[in-house]
């Protein structure tokens, strides 16, 4: 029933916003819809809520894991949008071509915010292949009219780029699906999850493999894995950053649940080394593309864009890792969402009072605008990984696993790319930061600083303190994928 | 009791014999240089006739100067005294303080002292001082590694690290090693001519300030400060000049006043020397020292190895 | 020869044709019929007896893919007011000889997997992965956003011919979601080059990424 | 043990107090200061404790990070870096609380107290952590408050730079620490210490963490060419910063390096000569770019370096004395560089502060244009020279019985006859003997720019004078430590003896018997040291007595027969480092512009120079740009154009299933 609810709640309150006329109903619909989701979320770690729908949709560890992120990353961005939307001029001018530009109505807006969120948990608690690809697919459409807010010839051609490029890779993903299905003709009902766990070991591993590499290159699209992808960085920059922060922390995650329920099945039915090797290559592979773009990056929101890339290059890493890497991987996903979204919120704030995405045009934040500044500096550090911060953990145990384990190549190149990372990112990002003061320090409004401070604060709490329930279904999603 | 007492008399005796016969070898040097060039010179007890006087005069300073200018001839005088307190001064009796490794300290007395003379010429501002400063600065630093060498180069062959030990036990076996020898007393008597500002490295006695090192620092003393400065370099010369000669000379007869002749003797000859190297040769580029002293410091060096390598 | 078979090499047709033609409702025309002979497919390629939801099913792909997009699709063309050729980044003919390429290894490939379970016909799952290539080999290699719109209606098509050869049987619920889908990303495509045509004067999504490349 | 926490606690609420207390910078200086003497007070009786006994405390809590346990010990090692640790900062916020106060800086200074509070907080932390994990914590604590208090002048470009130069090597050496600690916990499944086993010499482990450590530690310590982050930000952040960075926080990095060594079995030759090779490369070259300098705080940034690099051959002749069998080398090497390091904390922050002093009151920091400040700014002139003196070792200050030991070391090294450390030790008497003449000759510059001779420039003499005692007490403070501790003598030996225990893995008995050679030279020292002190009171008073002493005339400095000296003509901080830049030309690369006389009417020209970092110059920009390059070139592959972007999804998926299917 609470399954049921946490689709619905969102689902409705989206096609209600879209009839709602007056404004200040509609901004409290979105907020009580996703304090409502919130709370629902919460209720399933006190209970686990009983499957529905043919067992279609149940909650997992995995899938619970991944649904709670989302949830909170929306009561962020909502209480954000709030401030977002008041401030939001209804016609602006564009600050290098000179032109104006309208946005698109706010109830189609908040509409397609709660349909994002009602897709979103669709994902987290399918359990069976086809609706999955559904739902991912429904994510794709729900969230195309967010990326298009503001109507401006650039922000249009990065929504063709996302929709395109998203439907077809997921459109490859349903070719795995059906890969998928030959592969385990065997067995009946062979797209749920479950059945195909139990009864893995009548799985075909050629076309299982087959099928894994078309989810991987299908979902690995959206996810953002290098070199697929190509849709995320004009995405990510041309969105508002409220949206920005909703597909990095929470969209990016959905996708690569995607690839997780597969690798589980690989895991298994014992054929995981074909996976888990694509797994860690395309880990590596999108850490160093993104290292290469961010060192090039003019524009400080792709910039943030081509660190999700990274960061989803380690979530697969370590999930192809294995072993403790799974338990770090998930932890980083939880602490890469949160960042992110800090980070992505700040970097709206810096746009509202700058006027610009370039960032050498950007000077002196701590001095103009303190708060932000503060939060954009902190950002820095936590997405690198310093401690006390969340991600310092995972990756700390992401290198530990891949060393304890005698990958020193893997080691060495992750640690590297890190370091340059690093330095390509607080090159950029200190130098907006700091600097020369330019103009009067400004007031920030509360809404637009509360939601990523809170953020901030729980990576940072997470840095030095893992909950007991969170750290017990951790461990059993580590178990999930063949951990001890 | 009585070996106590007779070690600290022949110690003190040999301290008050350095202090006192110091100023003569400059005289020596003096004259030595003086006969070379057909001249009568000046008497051998010049500095001390030098000495009395300028104690007795009246002080010059410049209004630029601080309070590290009044205090340098002290500290270069005190450091040179310690100094001496150090070496067995007449070679045929341990000195009054002796330690392992006190030749480091050797050393770094004169390092204080200098450290104390540059910022003193540095504290008058006047340029041609500065300018003696920055080259006596460089000839130090590349001294010092040459001279410690050298040192360490006696004390591995002597198995000894003290100054007194090391004096000891090479007259227990003189000349075991002609080589090794040899190569250490070159370089010492090339560190002594660095250290002591004579010819090849400088020229005490040059009218240019633009080509002097040592003297040009101390352009701006007078009276008692001045004396100070001149005993303390006389003192240094005794000391440099007691390694060289314990080096080159170990010649013991156990005799106190017989072997305290003998040393005293071959310091003289070595001003001497000193007198006849400066007669005999011209200064050397300023470029060309620092070469010299690398070199000085590669023959230790050879000798080391030498050494080392004996077994 | 048998049903299946003609079928697959008709589809294989129209998937050449679709790479030779030059005219844009000419294009829109031949994935109309494609659409349809797609509709028909899980009708004649199903293990178990025809049930009420494999005729609905039939009927409602039918309606999407043979009338829907295509109506869809000319809409667009005219109220854009583009120029109604392809204009292709690679010539008609090298498509064709490439697309012919991709078949006979479409062809060699389905001859040298193994598949656990019967399957349709060997053409099938060749003519399969020969519509997919030919639906990714229009997006990447035309330049209008229309042309891209019809090639991934082509590769959804091929997909749909994969199951098909497979004899895969989904889930009602599943295939409705799919159709569903898909249709909505060709109507948000499609929504969306109007707003392209008015903000660039263009549907030439190649020029696109030298305005972006300017801001 | 517990009160050992709470003092740890009480400095963070301490550090936190400055965050709020707006602009009354007083309150937020003196809330860090109490915490830093809290700290002190609390972990007193067990430092204290443990390093006269040689005994050691641990007390550790769970922490639900995995491997991470809040673990903390006391042990000699720990207590003989963290009690000069302790006192230092104190006296360096002491200072800074001065120093701040005149600073209307924009932002205040609350949060630059926050962030000192925290680096004493980080560095502390870690000379007590038990735990690898608690370690990095504590050491990207110090890292990043650090950070934040380096570019507190961020509005200034320079001040960026090395802020990025910075906290980009600073991670870079916390990666090779990581893998340190990685390295060490493979076997053990924890990252306790106490549960790492002690890694068999000779094995690749062992190799590998000592390479790593040398790295991760040396690059925070400033080995050459790992120092570069040392000249760019010691110059730029304010004096009492970096007083505690160059004079505390990069012992921490040899304390690392150290406490490694702990897990390491018996050091290979290799190990031995590699750190005197290390050291003997950034003592030299430290001081010989030091002495290149003409900014007074670059200049003691480089002659950091080549402390450390002294130290690290005191430790690198302790680790062949323990290769060769030889304890009493390898003690007293050890002890001297313990001894160094300890001495260098306490010079390295009475120059910085000094220098500050100077800075603050005449708001210059080139050497060129300071001169004269001795008559305006006594006390703080006498301090920079003791500073000097003891920082060159000359005795009787501390700088010399730290060498000493280190030389005392070498000499029974050479007098072994084991060919191996009888070498190594003769490259350690040439190195100290070429930094001990090479430091006299660059402190003495550095003295004598800023102190001596008249005002270089006209806007630095007006209005100077000494500062308030909140600022020279510190000062003094330090110089009396230098002198106490040089004169000393053998009593410093009780002191270093647990701490060399626990390096070099010696039973305390044994090294009281190692460090026996050293008790009468020690004594001696003082007592000469302190017998040159009356001579000179005897020889001062005597010089008072000549009967016409009364006699002063004052004059012009003599000028050599020129009729109108001025104090522009004194020679300059880069003509008197001429010579040792000439004659060192191939590594110093100074870099001049010529004034240009060959016109036949010359016009208003200048001259200047300076000594970029050749490691900077030719090794790291070179790469910086480099990559950049090739990330510029790959770069274009993302071209805006989508047709291009789905061509790439489709080669993934063909590469990946063709792969697939001909394997």
């Amino acid at each position: 029933m609470i399954l049921a609810l946490l689709i619905l709640v969102p689902a409705v309150g989206g096609v209600a916003a879209f009839f709602i006329s007056q404004v200040f109903l509609r901004r409290t619909l979105l907020i009580s819809t996703t304090v409502v989701h919130a709370a629902l979320t919460a209720s399933c770690w006190m209970q686990r809520p009983d499957p529905i729908l043919y067992k279609w949709l149940a909650l997992d560890p995995v899938g619970l894991l991944f649904l709670s992120v989302s949830s909170l990353l929306f009561i962020a961005a909502s209480i954000y949008a709030i401030g977002y939307l008041r401030n939001e001029p209804k016609e602006q001018q564009d600050s290098d071509e000179g032109f104006f530009f309208t946005n698109t109505p706010e109830n189609i807006f908040i509409a397609c915010l709660q349909l994002f969120l009602a897709t979103m948990s669709l994902v987290c608690a399918s359990q069976h292949f086809g609706m999955l690809w559904v739902a991912i697919e429904a994510t794709t459409l729900a969230s195309a009219p967010l990326i298009y807010f503001h109507r401006h010839h650039r922000s249009l051609e990065a929504t063709w780029k996302y929709v395109l490029i998203c439907s077809i890779g997921i459109g490859l993903a349903l070719l795995g699906t059906l890969m998928l299905t030959v592969s385990a003709s065997k067995i009946e009902d062979n797209l749920m999850l479950p059945k195909l766990l139990e009864n893995c070991q009548l799985v075909n591993p050629a076309w299982l493999d087959a099928a894994f590499i078309l989810f991987l290159v299908g979902y690995g699209t959206k996810m953002g894995l290098a070199p697929l992808h190509t849709w995320l960085p004009a995405a990510h920059g041309e969105s508002p950053s409220l949206v920005s922060a909703l597909l990095s922390g929470a969209l990016l995650n959905c996708s690569f649940l995607g690839i997780l329920r597969l690798h589980q099945v690989c895991v298994y039915s014992g054929h995981s080394g074909f996976s888990a090797k694509l797994l860690v290559f395309f880990g590596l592979f999108s850490m160093a593309v993104a290292a290469v773009f961010i060192i090039a990056q003019k524009d400080f929101k792709r910039m943030l864009a081509y660190s999700s890339v990274e960061h989803m290059g380690i979530l697969s890493l370590g999930i192809g890792l294995g072993g403790t890497a799974v338990f770090a991987s998930m932890y980083h996903l939880i602490n890469h969402s949160l960042t992110k979204g800090m980070l992505f919120l700040a970097a709206g704030n810096i746009i509202a009072f700058y006027k610009t995405r370039t960032s050498s045009d950007v000077k002196g934040i701590l001095h103009r605008i303190p708060a932000t500044g503060v939060l954009w500096t902190a950002g820095l550090f936590a997405i690198a990984g310093f401690p006390p911060f969340g991600l310092f953990v995972s990756e700390f145990m992401i290198f530990k696993n891949a060393f304890d384990n005698g990958h020193f190549l893997i080691c060495s190149i992750f640690l590297g790319l890190l370091a340059i990372i690093f330095a390509g990112m607080a090159y950029t990002m200190l130098n907006m930061a700091q600097g020369e003061p330019s103009g009067k320090v400004e007031k920030e409004s509360k809404l637009s600083i509360l939601p990523p401070a809170c953020l901030g604060l729980l990576t940072l709490v997470l840095g030095l303190y893992i909950p007991d329930f969170l750290l017990e279904t951790l461990n059993q999603i580590s178990v999930l994928f063949g951990a001890l | 009791m009585n070996d106590f007492g007779t070690f600290l008399f022949r110690a003190h005796a040999g301290f008050l014999a350095a202090l006192i016969l110091a100023p003569l070898i400059p005289g020596v040097i003096n004259r030595t240089k003086a006969v070379f060039a057909g001249r009568q010179g000046p008497p051998l007890l010049q500095l001390y006739y030098d000495l009395f006087k300028l104690l007795r005069k009246g002080t010059v300073y410049s209004r630029t100067t601080s309070w590290v200018f009044r205090a340098a001839p002290v500290v270069t005088l005190s450091a040179c005294i310690g100094v001496l307190m150090l070496i067995p001064c007449t070679g045929a009796s341990p000195a009054l303080i002796s330690f392992q490794g006190d030749i480091i300290l050797f050393a770094y007395f004169f390092g204080i002292a200098r450290f104390f003379t540059v910022s003193a010429a540095l504290d008058t501002g006047s340029s041609f001082e500065g300018m003696g400063a920055s080259r006596e600065v460089l000839y130090a630093a590349l001294a010092e590694p040459a001279f410690l060498l050298s040192l360490s180069a006696l004390a591995c062959l002597n198995s000894k690290i003290s100054l007194s030990g090391i004096f000891i036990a090479s007259t227990e076996h003189p000349f075991a090693n002609i080589a090794v020898i040899a190569l250490v007393a070159v370089t010492l008597v090339i560190v002594l001519l660095t250290e002591n500002c004579r010819v090849p490295a400088d020229d005490p006695n040059t009218h240019l300030e633009l080509t002097m090192i040592h003297e040009v620092m101390v352009l701006d003393y007078s009276g008692p400060d001045f004396a100070y400065i001149l005993y303390a370099s006389a003192l240094k010369l005794w000391a440099f000049a007691s390694i060289v000669v314990a080096v080159a000379l170990p010649l013991r007869t156990g005799s106190f006043i017989t072997d305290s002749l003998i040393f005293i003797f071959g310091i003289l000859a070595g001003a001497v020397v000193v007198g006849i190297i400066e007669s005999t040769m011209a200064r050397f580029r300023l470029d060309k020292i620092p070469k010299l002293l690398i070199a000085a410091a590669a023959l230790s060096a050879t000798a080391l190895l030498l050494t080392l390598t004996r077994g | 020869m048998n049903l299946p078979d003609s079928i697959m090499i008709f589809l294989i047709l129209t998937n050449l044709s679709l790479l030779a033609s030059s005219r844009l409702n000419a294009c829109i025309k031949t994935v109309a019929i494609q659409g349809i002979i797609v509709g028909f497919l899980p009708l004649i390629a199903t293990k178990c007896p025809l049930t009420i939801y494999s005729y609905l099913l039939a009927i409602l792909i039918i309606t999407v893919k043979g009338i829907l997009f295509p109506y869809l699709l000319r809409y667009t063309l005219r109220s854009v007011d583009v120029r109604r050729e392809i204009e292709p980044f690679i010539g008609y003919g090298a498509s064709i000889i490439i697309g012919v390429i991709a078949l006979i290894m479409s062809f060699w490939l389905c001859r040298h997997i193994t598949f656990p379970e019967p399957i349709l016909s060997y053409t099938a799952p060749a003519a399969a992965f020969f519509t997919i290539f030919c639906g990714l080999f229009l997006i990447v290699s035309r330049v209008k956003a229309l042309t891209q719109v019809i090639g991934y209606v082509v590769f959804e098509n091929g997909i749909y011919m994969f199951g098909s050869a497979m004899l895969i049987e989904q889930s009602f619920l599943v295939e409705l979601g799919i159709i569903l889908d898909v249709f909505v990303v060709v109507f948000i495509m499609g929504i969306m080059m109007f707003h392209i045509s008015r903000a660039f004067d263009h549907i030439d999504t190649n020029k696109l990424g030298e305005s972006e490349k300017k801001g | 043990m517990k009160l050992l926490i709470a003092g740890f606690a009480l400095l963070l609420v301490c550090s936190f107090i400055p965050l709020f207390t707006g602009r009354n910078t007083k309150t937020a200086a003196l809330s860090v200061i109490a915490g830093i003497f809290s700290l002190l007070l609390l972990s007193l009786n067990p430092c204290i404790e443990s390093l006269f006994t040689g005994g050691t405390f641990e007390i550790s809590y769970r922490m639900s990070i995995p491997f991470a346990n809040f673990a903390i010990g006391m042990d000699p090692l720990s207590a003989f870096f963290l009690l000069p640790l302790l006192v230092l900062s104190g006296l360096c916020a002491i200072y800074g609380m001065a120093y701040m106060d005149g600073n209307k800086h924009v932002y205040g200074s609350g949060r630059s107290w926050f962030f000192f509070g925290m680096l004493v907080l980080g560095m502390s932390l870690a000379t007590v952590a038990r735990n690898g994990l608690l370690f990095i914590i504590a050491w990207e604590l110090m890292a990043l408050s650090s950070f934040f208090l380096v570019t507190f002048d961020h509005h200034r470009k320079e001040v960026r730079k090395a802020g990025w130069i910075y906290i980009v090597s600073a991670h870079f050496c916390t990666a090779f620490v990581f893998l340190v600690f990685v390295i060490l916990g493979r076997n053990s499944g924890s990252l306790d210490f106490e549960s790492f086993q002690v890694l068999k010499s000779g094995t690749a482990a062992s190799t590998a963490v000592f390479i790593a450590a040398l790295i991760g530690f040396g690059s925070k310590a400033g080995f050459i060419p790992l120092h570069i982050w040392l000249p760019e930000a010691h110059p730029v952040a304010p004096s009492h910063v970096s007083s505690l960075m160059s004079g505390i926080m990069i012992k921490i990095g040899l304390y690392g390096f150290l406490r490694t060594l702990t897990f390491l079995g018996d050091p290979p030759l290799w190990w031995g000569v590699t750190l005197i090779v290390i050291g003997a490369s950034s003592g030299i070259l430290g001081i010989m770019f030091a002495h290149a300098q003409h900014d007074i705080k670059r200049l003691l940034a480089y002659s950091s370096v080549e402390n450390i690099g002294i130290a690290t051959l005191g430790i690198g002749i302790g680790l062949l004395g323990i290769t060769c069998n030889e304890p009493v080398v390898a003690i007293l090497g050890f002890a001297g560089g313990l001894l160094h390091i300890v001495n260098h904390c306490i010079f390295k922050v009475l120059l910085f502060l000094c220098a500050g002093a100077v800075i603050h009151e005449t708001g210059e920091g080139r050497l060129d244009r300071l001169g004269g400040l001795m008559k305006k700014m006594p006390r703080t002139g006498i301090c920079f020279a003791i500073g000097s003196a003891a920082i060159s070792g000359l005795p009787p200050f501390n700088g010399f019985i730290g060498e000493f030991l280190i030389f005392l070391a070498a000499l029974f090294g050479i007098t072994t006859m084991i060919l191996p450390l009888s070498l190594c030790a003769i490259a350690v008497i040439i190195t100290i003997g070429l930094i001990g003449g090479l430091a006299t000759a660059c402190f003495s510059k550095a003295f004598g720019m800023i102190f001596l001779g008249e005002p270089r420039s006209e806007n630095t003499a007006v209005h100077v004078e000494d500062p308030g005692y909140a600022m020279t007490v510190p000062m003094i403070l330090l110089s009396v430590f230098c002198l106490m501790i040089g004169l000393s003598g053998s009593s410093l030996l009780i002191l270093l003896c647990a701490p060399v225990s626990v390096i070099s893995g010696l039973s305390l008995e044994a090294c009281a018997a190692g460090l026996k050679p050293a008790s009468y030279p020690l004594t001696a020292i003082a007592m000469l040291s302190s017998l040159m002190i009356i001579l000179g009171v005897f020889l001062y008073t005597l010089r008072r007595t000549m009967p016409r002493s009364h006699l002063e005339t004052k004059v012009p400095t003599w000028d050599c027969g020129y009729a109108r000296p001025n104090a522009r003509m004194q020679y300059s901080s880069s003509s008197f480092s001429q010579p040792i830049t000439q004659l060192f030309a191939f590594f110093l690369r100074t870099k001049s512009k010529n004034p240009d006389t060959a016109a036949a009417f010359p016009g208003k020209n200048s001259f200047s120079s300076e000594t970029p970092d050749f490691w900077q110059e030719y090794l790291f920009r070179p790469s910086v740009i480099l990559i950049n390059q090739i990330s510029a070139f790959i770069g274009k592959a993302d071209n805006g154009r989508i047709h291009v972007y789905i061509l790439y999804i489709i080669v993934t998926v063909l590469i990946l299933l063709g792969f697939h299917f001909f394997k």
